[in-house]
């Protein structure tokens, strides 16, 4: 078998060992792009989500209007806004975050984290005002404070409504990530885009990252599928 | 202490908007009392029982339980509020609340449903409160559904279950808003009868029922609600046979 | 108003082919999420097979990788089509894959694959009494499916389509990679030129927003009128 | 008198671009009238996106390009070049303030360098300082400049004319080091076929070199030698 | 021809998976009968009716319907189908249903409702198709609801609608399974009055009914079903008078 790869390789001309080595950095790239604005995103849109839900729209507007921002323009606006936006803030050049932000990878993580929290924000809102109102209320009438509602009760009953819509957006992110080959990010997609410039073949070039994109797509989809069926089993009847 | 009125409410006045829902309601409990709220729809009942535990915070009146009078202040707007968040959460700790509904949390099992207050809102070990929750379960005769979700119950199992996570708080007074009313037939007969076997052990009870046979044979006073107005209040013997108002006649006539 | 630099005609123009883009891209992915659903709801084994197959491959891969397979990929096709069509027939026939064709091709196809799903739920939501008085009255398959299966599908996959629009509409951007010139391209071109990024992207981003903001509009008070007679009406 | 299409990607100044009125001119669309006129032919001018290029010729679209295609082992698999007609070198910019020496790797060491995707620089680039500087590949020259200036690249390694067009005719930034003279040169690009055609072509470009055309031609657009 | 029946039935039979709901079931009809088909739930008559028009394909058995009977074929699964489609939507325009859920189409207004299986299926003119459905409404007596949507109307005002969109087919037989039984009382009243007219008329049909009264004054012909099988067939007075079989007797008693 490892000899046959072997004799595939020699006589391919495009899947070379630096061919593949380029792609499997830019799938690590892609990974980590991806992996860190998801966490970044969730992170923030938890709080920002609960700020929306405040009745007091000094409170709620901001927020309402951040993701209304983001969810109502393209990625790729903001991702060129805050690429090359950030580099024409006067005087950023002298500042300790010009270390950070002249590597791309960090405003196209700024860019998708932003983007991403503004999704799962309405997500999460959405799953937090559906919330049983009477269960809501039984945990007041048992004594519990604010913060006691949010944490054990309001929290976990809106991730469990929220975990499926939360997939989508993860998939969804997934296959935004691909344009953060045109500032310069050797992803996944812009390993694709150099190896095709090189030998002008588009198949080979990119059928193949796009089954690598299935491939991450699949072991996304069966994650959240365990996670659900563990999150929602007290949906499930019960067997016997 | 052992004698004290475990609550007592002052001429409480509810209004919502113009609304004027409650005018002046009082009542004083003794303990091991336990007291049916009856009256048409819209008499306020409900109003009244989520007035007493701070769902709705009354217009005006007092509430004390168990000699704490609860303090009121006035909000920007004009509006009476609790004046100590503290107070209210131990205040609601002591008088449980079963719904008509249940409002079981629906993403933790009977068990956990049962040990959540305990254990974050009493401090109880863990250990301790299932235990206790164990207790209970048996009392109203689910122990083995305890690792159930709520889903997965039928809807007087469910109601059981309610009310002995009302009980695992082990409160002052507990109180009912028509636990059986969103049961069919055959249900409510097992839930009145764990309610029947509570008052039976002396627990300090509020009722909130449209059971009238519940009413006459349980409780020890019945106090029959009339637009936000007690029109009749007495022993069950009293009200029910010997009623003085002539609305109370009235209410009765159709449902015997 | 703000000036942008002589860039305004070309950036209308990029408007305009980003409108038509996103027009004619809902066109197609209407009609395959319509032959879609029914190939899935067809109980023919091969038609649902095909059919799942294109949505599953479809949600697997980005958007911008699918557009470029097209893009580099489709002209090279047709050319081996053509090559073949010259050496047997001697016919020159050419045709030019170029990225506005690509990018309706592939947001069709994109989101023909979300209209599927979403056709194929409204079409289960019709209710069984509604088409079996159809049947009842002699209408034959195609009558019924014409007659009462897609007026009552619509209003159940109106919202769907909503969303799908809102995301559709977006994702045209993408064109501006491969070289399409539509509002961003020129924006982008602009901007590097001018070294002004804020001050043609902003606008952009603005018009975008509008276009959504429009079409919530527009989705609501079609959805009122589609569920005219089923929310009680004057 | 024979018909040839012959293609171009405008703009790409100062090798082919529309003048302000509007007409085809440059380098490479002088020298393809003289040889068209060499070669008896009639021929026609084809404008064609860069990226559909190679795909056009092979569907006969057109039958030759002349528009900076530079010879490389991978394109001509595909298509068949003409003898090289003009090599343009790589080209070092930067920002005023750089003041390392591009042939020094040690000074190299860590800096950012800009290229265009799959151009012969690019492969210089990858080849020779692959593990020195960090490589950036752009699709257009314009991208770099912002980045240049942007403070996200070091230096950027251009095709020689390209990079006087779209980088010295802006503020803050010179020429560094050396240009660099690299692969083959740009051909005529034809159909594996017409292996006649080419042979044609090159006679005539041969001629053209000869008799001074190709000379008088260039010194009109260069001020140095491409001639190859 | 005008002497033919309209509807014969013969022997026919239907099985569910292992279920055998009906066990040989036989119905003659003359022009201007009015079947009534009675009988416990679950007895059959649905299945019965919705075979008769081939909404179910009978597992044997004859369906002859104004001297046309229907050719039935197997199918490679080895299940019995009609052998003709076209036959099969011919039968069915001349057999008009009107279900208890009214099965009105919701987007379409009455009239569209009305107006649709004439156009299409029957190529009648449109012009003719309205003038004759406007008839047909002001027979129900819902002419000035034609414009409305049937969300917007009573539920007996539906199934008024839906006889008329059965009554413009100008059917052979009208088929009714329980047309009264989705509405509220004070609705039945109305409906069946507009049956009874259709009676009057001397139009043929047939009614799946729980309304013993309406069985009992207006039918020609009484069906009792029980498990799939005829147990009791003739007049009504007949069949309520003087029933033979000892299950009419016992489906009568609790009825009167
Ligand atoms: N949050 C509220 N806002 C405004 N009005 C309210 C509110 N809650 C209750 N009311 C009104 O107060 C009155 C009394 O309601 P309440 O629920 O206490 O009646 P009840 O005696 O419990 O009746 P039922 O037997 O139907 O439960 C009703 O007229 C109701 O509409
Ligand atoms: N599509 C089906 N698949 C399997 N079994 C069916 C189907 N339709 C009906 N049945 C079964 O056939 C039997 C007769 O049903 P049918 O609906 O004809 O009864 P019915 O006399 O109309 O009763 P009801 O008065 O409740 O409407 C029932 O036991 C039912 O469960
Ligand atoms: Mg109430
Ligand atoms: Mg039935």
């Amino acid at each position: 078998m490892p000899e046959f790869i072997a004799q595939w390789l020699n006589q391919n001309e495009i899947f070379t060992a630096m061919t593949i080595m380029e792609y499997w950095n830019g799938l690590v790239n892609t990974v980590q792009l991806v992996f860190l604005s998801l966490v970044i995103g969730l992170i923030c849109a938890v709080p920002l989500a609960i700020l929306r839900t405040v009745r007091n729209p000094f409170v709620s507007g901001p927020v309402w209007l951040y993701t209304y921002l983001f969810r109502g323009t393209p990625l790729l606006i903001q991702l060129y806004i805050i690429y090359y936006g950030l580099a024409q803030i006067p005087g950023i050049q002298e500042t300790f975050w010009w270390e950070i932000f002249r590597e791309p990878f960090y405003p196209a993580l700024l860019a998708f984290a932003l983007n991403t929290a503004a999704y799962t924000t309405e997500i999460i809102r959405g799953a937090i005002v559906s919330t049983p109102h009477g269960e809501i209320e039984a945990a007041k009438a048992y004594g519990m404070n604010w913060m006691m509602r949010m944490r054990r009760i309001v929290l976990p009953s809106a991730a469990r409504r929220a975990v499926q819509a939360y997939s989508n957006e993860v998939i969804f992110m997934l296959h935004s990530s691909a344009i953060a080959s045109v500032v310069t990010i050797v992803d996944l997609t812009g390993a694709a885009r150099n190896i095709y410039s090189r030998f002008y073949a588009p198949f080979d070039a990119f059928i193949f990252v796009a089954l690598c994109y299935m491939a991450l797509t699949f072991i996304l989809v069966f994650a959240f599928r365990k996670l659900e069926n563990h999150l929602l089993k007290h949906q499930r009847p019960v067997t016997s | 202490m052992a004698d004290q009125a475990p609550l007592i409410c002052r001429d409480i006045h509810k209004t919502f908007d113009q609304l004027e829902v409650l005018k002046g309601i009082s009542l004083e409990t003794r303990k091991g009392d336990v007291v049916s709220l009856i009256g048409s729809s819209g008499s306020g009942k409900s109003t009244f029982l989520r007035c007493i535990n701070l769902l709705e915070t009354p217009t005006s009146g007092d509430i004390i339980v168990h000699g704490d009078p609860i303090r009121f202040t006035t909000n920007r707007k004009g509006e009476r509020i609790p004046a100590d968040n503290k107070q209210v959460e131990l205040i609601r700790a002591k008088l449980s609340m079963v719904f008509q509904s249940f409002n079981l949390w629906s993403h933790m099992t009977v068990l956990e449903n049962i040990i959540e207050a305990p254990i974050h809102v009493l401090k109880v070990p863990k250990k301790e409160a299932i235990e206790r929750a164990e207790a209970y379960l048996n009392k109203v005769g689910i122990y083995e559904r305890k690792d159930y979700y709520p889903a997965q119950m039928s809807g007087g199992q469910q109601q059981r279950a309610a009310i002995a996570r009302a009980l695992a708080m082990e409160p002052e007074v507990m109180l009912f808003d028509e636990p059986t009313s969103a049961l069919d037939p055959e249900l409510v007969g097992e839930v009145l009868k764990v309610m029947q076997s509570l008052a039976e052990e002396g627990r300090t009870m509020i009722v909130v029922t449209h059971e009238m046979a519940f009413a006459r044979d349980v409780s020890t006073q019945v106090l029959f609600l009339h637009q936000g107005v007690i029109e009749e209040q007495g022993t069950p013997d009293k009200v029910f046979d010997n009623p003085d108002s002539e609305r109370m006649k009235h209410f009765l006539a159709p449902n015997f | 108003m703000i000036d942008l630099k002589g860039y305004g005609p070309e950036l209308l123009d990029g408007a305009v082919v980003t409108i038509e883009l996103a027009f004619l891209s809902l066109a197609l992915a209407l009609a395959l999420g319509l032959i879609g659903a029914s190939a899935k709801l067809s109980g023919n084994r091969l038609a649902t097979g095909i059919a799942t197959t294109y949505t599953t491959l479809i949600r697997g891969v980005p958007d911008l990788v699918m557009m470029m397979l097209f893009y580099y990929g489709g002209q090279v096709v047709v050319n081996m089509l053509s090559d073949y069509i010259w050496e047997t027939y001697e016919i020159d026939f050419f045709f030019q894959f170029d990225p506005f064709i690509s990018g309706v091709i592939t947001i069709g196809l994109i989101f023909g694959a979300y209209m599927t799903e979403t056709f194929r739920g409204a079409f289960l939501a019709v209710e069984t009494g509604q088409i079996e008085a159809a049947r009842a009255y002699g209408f034959t398959r195609l009558h019924t499916f014409r007659r009462i299966m897609i007026p009552q599908m619509m209003r159940h996959a109106l919202p769907g389509i909503g969303n799908n629009w809102q995301v559709l509409l977006k994702t045209t951007a993408l064109v501006s990679i491969i070289g399409l010139t539509d509002m961003v391209r020129v924006a982008e071109e602009a901007a590097k030129a001018e070294r002004m990024p804020f001050h043609f992207f902003i606008p952009v981003a603005f018009v975008y927003l509008s276009l959504t903001a429009i079409s919530e509009l527009f989705i609501k008070w079609l959805d009122k009128r589609a569920n005219v007679g089923v929310i009680q009406g004057g | 008198e024979r018909n040839l299409r012959i293609a171009f990607d405008v703009p790409y100044e100062p090798f082919e671009y529309k003048d302000e009125n509007g007409e085809l001119t440059g380098f490479e669309v002088e020298l393809a009238e003289a040889m068209c006129e060499e070669m008896n032919a009639n021929c026609e001018f084809v404008i064609q996106a860069w990226d559909g290029m190679i795909p056009g010729l092979l569907a006969r679209k057109f039958d030759l390009i002349m528009s900076s295609m530079s010879i490389t082992p991978e394109r001509a698999e595909r298509v068949l070049f003409s003898e090289p007609y003009y090599n343009t070198p790589g080209g070092w910019f930067a920002r005023n303030d750089f003041s390392s020496d591009v042939t020094d790797m040690d000074a190299m060491k860590g800096k950012t360098v800009g290229v265009q995707r799959g151009t012969t620089m690019d492969t210089y680039v990858t080849e020779n300082m692959g593990g020195i500087v960090t490589i950036k590949r752009y699709t257009t020259a314009d991208d770099m400049v912002l980045d240049l200036e942007g403070e996200r690249l070091d230096a950027v390694f251009v095709d020689y004319p390209v990079g006087e067009q779209t980088i010295l005719t802006k503020e803050g930034f010179k020429e560094v080091g050396e240009s660099v003279k690299l692969g083959e040169g740009v051909g005529v690009a034809m159909r594996q076929r017409d292996a006649d055609l080419a042979e044609e072509v090159n006679a005539a470009l041969a001629t053209l070199k000869e008799d001074g055309t190709y000379d008088e031609i260039m010194n009109k657009y260069f001020n140095y030698d491409i001639k190859m």
